[in-house]
């Protein structure tokens, strides 16, 4: 072989690209990459990043009753809650605080993993931006609340299977109700 | 026109003692790096003269050999010998009387050549065009000789540097 | 060329518009200044021209260096500044104006300022003897060839100020590795030029481009067997003279950071950068020049034809950097001295037996020679051939 | 090992390559002691990206020490969640269903070869050329990194094993796009070992370089693609046979000299062997489960966990060597002494042998062939 080949063989590689990359498509030599603001990846959805809390019809309505399990399992601690007080001094099994740190957060999808709840989620959003790392990235309630139909929109196909998985516990809720009315906390 | 012959004569004059400006860094700058720059600098100076006096050939020979060549291999030993050349030289030392006396004798004795020669001014030197075509055929033809001779000095000098480089090496052995 | 005459006129007129445009403006002041006024306008004109044209081409020489390599890497390159991010060089200079200058503490303050400033000088100086196009000489030059090496070759001494001036190891050691490889490539680099001034018994760049004259029978040097191989050497050597990859080991970005510009932020960085951008400029002017018939072409304007070929020889510059890795230093410096030095030396006599050689005999005599000197170049260096190796697959 | 203290203040100069330097791969320093361009000394210093990653496993629940197995080597996580779960099964027991281990195959393959792409593609940019062949393995990787997305839910930190399978099941879609990628990848590998494989430049800079003896390299504890590079046959693949290793046919691709030309041609080959242990994977992947029934409680309540006392060591061949998980339970919900045998650290303790008398470059390329990530080699 003569010496030179190789790389006049690179040459030619590269330069097919450079012609290729005019005409063809993404994933055969064509331009692959996305014009970010503009075009977007197509939505994924098992994709997961900073977790919010879904509730039902409004945002009173929190599926949490800050029992705290994501707060304990959450592996780098990045969850604070404190349960709501009653006026009557009781635990009002509700959230009063509800923060999540997105400057440890690290994704992993554990609380999620973890809630018999059905409330906390991994979200889509992922353009989440702080210009203070300390106070700013620690997102509270009001920020975390989102409702069940932007997790319908987000995640069609858990949302559905939660939804069903809910509404088959309240019908069993319900009739056990009817049958013995014995005070019961919800079931997962 | 004659303005532009005043402003080229401005020029030439100004050239000529930054020349001179340059020159005296070359031996009173403490820092050896900076000598050297001032050394290229008054090479390069230099060229411009030889341009104004219409030898363009020798001033881009000038630059090619010594700028180009010369004073990049000095720049390059002095970064290699002290690493980041941040030491400063005395430019004096015991010897600098006996240099000065010396040198103060050359110059008397240059300056009485220079003032007693006459410097013949004939409309045959001015109108002299030398072309490259004239000096290339000179090397080749006329001065064949001594052209030949120093290559093979210079030959001499290459074959030189490579046996003692070559030397070096064997002492440390292979590495 | 068979063309109706009022066509060529028009050719004339075009390829001539800038010279004439200049002439007319000096006719129009000739009317009431001053002789020497027109002189000096002259001068002016011509030096505003190349001055403003140095840094034009180096601002959107980097556009298409991002743009081509972006393609061959499929992806845009920049397109956000501006319709096809043309807009992109005037964005990145206004940036660079307003960075922030960094000095190192320990540096020397002076040198250290003056090495960008000097960078420049030779660069724009080159400028001065490249024939843009049919009477677009700036200086006409009888020694224009041995001016540009001349010029070109001071480029060694602003960079060793820059790294010497830093205090800084990496760009020490890209100062070394600078002096040594631009020392050794423009041997063979000017070495390279001489069957040129052989055949065209002239060292004025116009000169060599009468030479090459021809209509639509081609008398580019590059179609002689001496020619084409002068060309590839002068222009590896071009490749290596103004540091790009495969040579780029002076800057050697994985190695060194960034060289002898290592300690440089802002704007004294920009002019490290527009001093190499147009040193490739008219490098490959050059090359177009001397193998290329300058600017010389049928149908459009002369310059137009200079500055496609010389585009054409860059691109292929931005072609090498997006596919080549780089050499190491003693490869770099074997292959100058082992592989071009000699094949240069080899091809002075082949154009001097071109010339008192019928052509025919000519073109046999010398593709032989060269075949024989290739392959036995090949041989003597096999140090640097790459061996074949068998990879076993085991259970 | 020369001790660099000694050479302190001679005549050579000495350079840190790093912990801020474009091609030591993250935060690692080399201290380096040049006479010319030459190489006399060198002293690799490491722990600047040390993350407690052991402590911090040591005091969390088995489950939640995933996420963080993540972290180590982030070009495969997947591989690095195979190992992790790989050891909790050994110490508590569990089962893998069968689709679980295809799965787990499939994406420890996937992963080994994003990273031996991103590796070759790195290798390059270290040798100076810019940015086109790290591109065309992204392009590839890109599509394996959507995959990764779409079933585990994120492109790199996966996540995506758990104790006793897999936590998500593959669709149909998914084991088409796998495919896809399979069928797809051999053209694009003859390009890419077009424009490499046979570049002079390349090989001028890579063969001879960097040269590792067996000896040494068995010796030192080397593994993975470094040691087969030298000539050496071992494979945790085929020598333990985890998962479901023994019923695949692929082989070992050994190198000859052990220079850092034989580490890249390695990879390419085990790339293409990959590719084999993948079309059998997806034509032999059979229906069923994902999960162990009987791990999803301790999912559910990792503080549950309580595996009996003792210990266990499991390994797998990752893309970089063998990377081991050393589990110490003492019957408590934390382990009593976690460890990582990281392949990127025990790899790199041969650096300076393989550096001596070599230019400056080639220390670079050196290291950018045995492939280290700081993660994994801080922790």
């Amino acid at each position: 072989m003569i010496f030179g080949t190789g790389i006049l063989k690179g040459l030619f590689v590269t330069l097919k690209n450079f012609v290729t990359s005019y005409f063809r498509k993404p994933d055969n030599g064509g331009i692959f990459t996305v014009q970010y603001p503009e075009e977007r990846d197509k939505a994924i959805e098992a994709f997961r990043n900073f977790p919010f809390l879904a509730y039902d019809g409004t945002p009173d309505k929190v599926r949490c009753v800050a029992c705290g399990i994501c707060e304990r399992e959450c592996p780098p601690k990045c969850i604070h809650i404190v349960m709501e007080i009653d006026p009557l001094g009781k635990p009002a099994r509700r959230p009063s605080v509800f923060e999540i740190d997105h400057g440890l957060c690290m994704n992993c999808g554990m609380c999620e993993d973890v809630c018999p709840f059905d409330s906390i989620y991994m979200d889509h959003a992922f353009e989440v931006t702080a210009a203070d790392r300390g106070k700013e990235l620690v997102r509270p309630k009001e920020a975390l609340l989102k409702s069940n139909d932007y997790f319908l929109k987000i995640r069609p196909g858990t949302a559905t299977l939660v939804d069903q998985k809910r509404r088959a516990a309240e019908e069993k809720k319900k009739l056990s109700r009817a049958a013995t009315l014995p005070p019961q906390g919800p079931v997962s | 026109m004659e303005i532009l012959e005043l402003f080229s004569k401005i020029g030439i004059y100004a050239t000529m003692a930054l020349v001179l400006v340059f020159a005296l860094g070359v031996v009173a700058l403490r820092n050896l790096f900076h000598c050297a720059l001032c050394l290229a600098a008054v090479l390069i100076g230099t060229a411009m003269i030889y341009v104004a006096l219409h030898a363009e050939f020798l001033a881009a020979v000038q630059i090619l050999v010594y700028v180009g060549a010369v004073m990049t291999l000095v720049i390059f030993v002095i970064m290699l010998t002290e690493h980041l050349g941040g030491k400063t030289i005395r430019q004096t030392n015991r010897q600098s009387p006996a240099a000065i006396i010396g040198l103060s004798g050359i110059v008397v004795l240059l300056g009485t050549l220079l003032m007693k020669t006459p410097w013949p001014v004939t409309a045959k030197a001015l109108d002299a065009k030398v072309s490259v075509m004239s000096l290339g055929k000179a090397l080749m033809g006329t001065y064949a000789f001594p052209f030949e001779v120093i290559s093979v000095i210079l030959i001499a000098c290459l074959i030189g540097a490579i046996v003692i480089a070559k030397k070096d090496v064997s002492e440390k052995g292979p590495s | 060329m068979s063309m109706p005459p009022f066509l060529r006129d028009i050719e004339f007129a075009v390829d001539l518009s800038l010279v004439n445009a200049k002439g007319w403006c000096l006719d129009l002041l000739g009317h009431f200044l001053p002789d020497w006024t027109v002189v000096l306008a002259s001068i002016v004109i011509s030096g505003v021209a190349i001055l403003a044209l140095g840094p034009l081409v180096m601002m959107y020489l980097t556009l298409l260096e991002r743009k081509v390599i972006g393609r061959i890497q499929n992806r845009y390159g920049p397109n956000r500044v501006g319709k096809w991010g043309l807009l992109q060089p005037i964005a990145d200079g206004i940036k660079m104006f307003t960075k922030e200058d960094i000095v190192p503490a320990q540096a020397d303050k002076i040198v250290h300022f003056l090495a960008p400033v000097v960078i420049v000088v030779p660069a724009l100086m080159v400028f001065l003897v490249v024939p843009f196009g049919e009477r677009m000489t700036a200086v006409n030059l009888n020694i224009g060839l041995l001016y540009f090496i001349a010029v070109s070759s001071i480029t060694t001494i602003p960079i060793f100020m820059g790294s010497w001036a830093s205090r800084n190891k990496y760009s020490l050691l890209g100062g070394m590795r600078t002096a040594a490889q631009m020392i050794s490539y423009e041997i063979p680099m000017t070495l390279s030029v001489v069957p040129v001034i052989m055949m065209s018994q002239s060292l004025s760049t116009n000169t060599i481009v009468m030479t090459q004259v021809g209509d639509l029978d081609l008398h580019w040097f590059i179609f002689t067997p001496w020619g084409l191989v002068g060309f590839l050497i002068y222009f590896l050597c071009a490749v290596a003279e103004c540091n790009r990859p495969p040579f780029d080991l002076p800057e050697a970005e994985s190695e060194l950071v960034a060289g002898f510009h290592t300690e440089y932020s802002g704007m004294k960085f920009a002019l490290f950068y527009m001093a190499e951008y147009m040193n490739a400029f008219t490098l490959c002017g050059i090359a177009t020049t001397l193998f290329l018939g300058g600017w010389q072409g049928p149908f459009f304007p002369s310059w137009l034809w200079f500055f496609g070929k010389t585009f054409a020889l860059i691109c292929v510059m931005i072609w090498f950097r997006g596919t080549l890795p780089r050499f190491r230093v003693d490869q770099l410096m074997g292959f100058a001295w082992k592989f071009l030095l000699p094949l240069t030396l080899i091809n002075i006599p082949v154009a001097a037996l071109w010339f008192f050689v019928p052509e025919r005999l000519a073109w046999l005599y010398s593709i032989a020679i060269f075949a024989v000197s290739f392959w036995g170049l090949v041989k003597l260096n096999c140090a640097f051939v790459p061996e074949k190796r068998i990879y076993p697959l085991a259970d | 090992m020369t001790n660099t203290k000694d050479l302190e203040g001679s005549q050579m100069l000495e350079i840190n390559f790093g912990p801020q330097h474009p091609s030591t791969h993250g935060v690692f320093r080399m201290k380096v002691f040049l006479e010319g361009e030459k190489i006399c000394a060198l002293d690799p210093v490491m722990g600047y990206l040390h993350r407690n990653h052991e402590l911090i496993a040591e005091n969390l629940p088995y489950a939640a020490t995933m996420a963080y197995t993540d972290r180590l080597d982030y070009f495969n996580s997947m591989a690095n969640n195979f190992g992790y779960a790989l050891a909790v099964e050994k110490l508590a027991g569990f089962e893998v269903p069968e689709r679980a281990a295809y799965i787990r195959v499939i994406m420890a393959e996937l992963a080994r070869i994003v990273n031996h792409l991103m590796l070759i593609g790195f290798l390059l940019n270290d040798l100076g050329a810019f940015f086109t062949p790290v591109l065309y393995a992204f392009r590839e990787r890109e599509k394996i990194m959507d995959l990764f997305e779409e079933v585990s839910g994120s492109r790199m930190m996966c996540n995506y094993f758990r104790f006793g399978g897999v936590k998500r099941d593959l669709t149909a879609e998914n084991l088409t796009f796998i495919k896809r990628i399979v069928s797809k990848l051999p053209a694009f590998l003859e390009e890419f070992e077009a424009l490499l494989t046979k570049n002079e430049i390349l090989c001028m800079r890579c063969q001879n370089v960097g040269v590792l003896p067996a000896d040494l390299a068995v010796n030192a504890g080397i593994t993975g693609p470094v040691l087969r590079a030298s000539g050496v046959n071992y494979d945790i693949r085929k020598v333990d046979e985890y998962g479901l290793y023994d019923r695949f046919h692929f082989k070992i691709p050994l190198g000859q000299k052990g220079d850092v030309y034989d580490r890249y041609y390695v990879r390419i080959l085990e790339i293409r062997e990959s590719l084999k242990i993948l079309e059998q994977a997806l034509s032999q992947i059979p229906q069923g489960e994902v999960l162990n029934k009987k791990t999803l409680p301790f999912l559910k309540m990792p503080r549950n966990f309580k595996p009996a006392t003792g210990e266990a060591y499991g390994r797998i061949e990752s893309p970089k060597g063998e990377l081991g998980y050393y589990l110490v339970s003492d019957g408590t919900p934390q382990p009593w002494r976690y460890h990582v045998r990281a392949p990127s650290l025990i790899n790199l303790t041969v650096l300076e042998e393989m550096c001596l008398g070599q230019k400056v470059a080639d220390a670079i390329i050196i290291l950018g062939s045995i492939d280290i990530v700081l993660g994994e080699t801080d922790r």
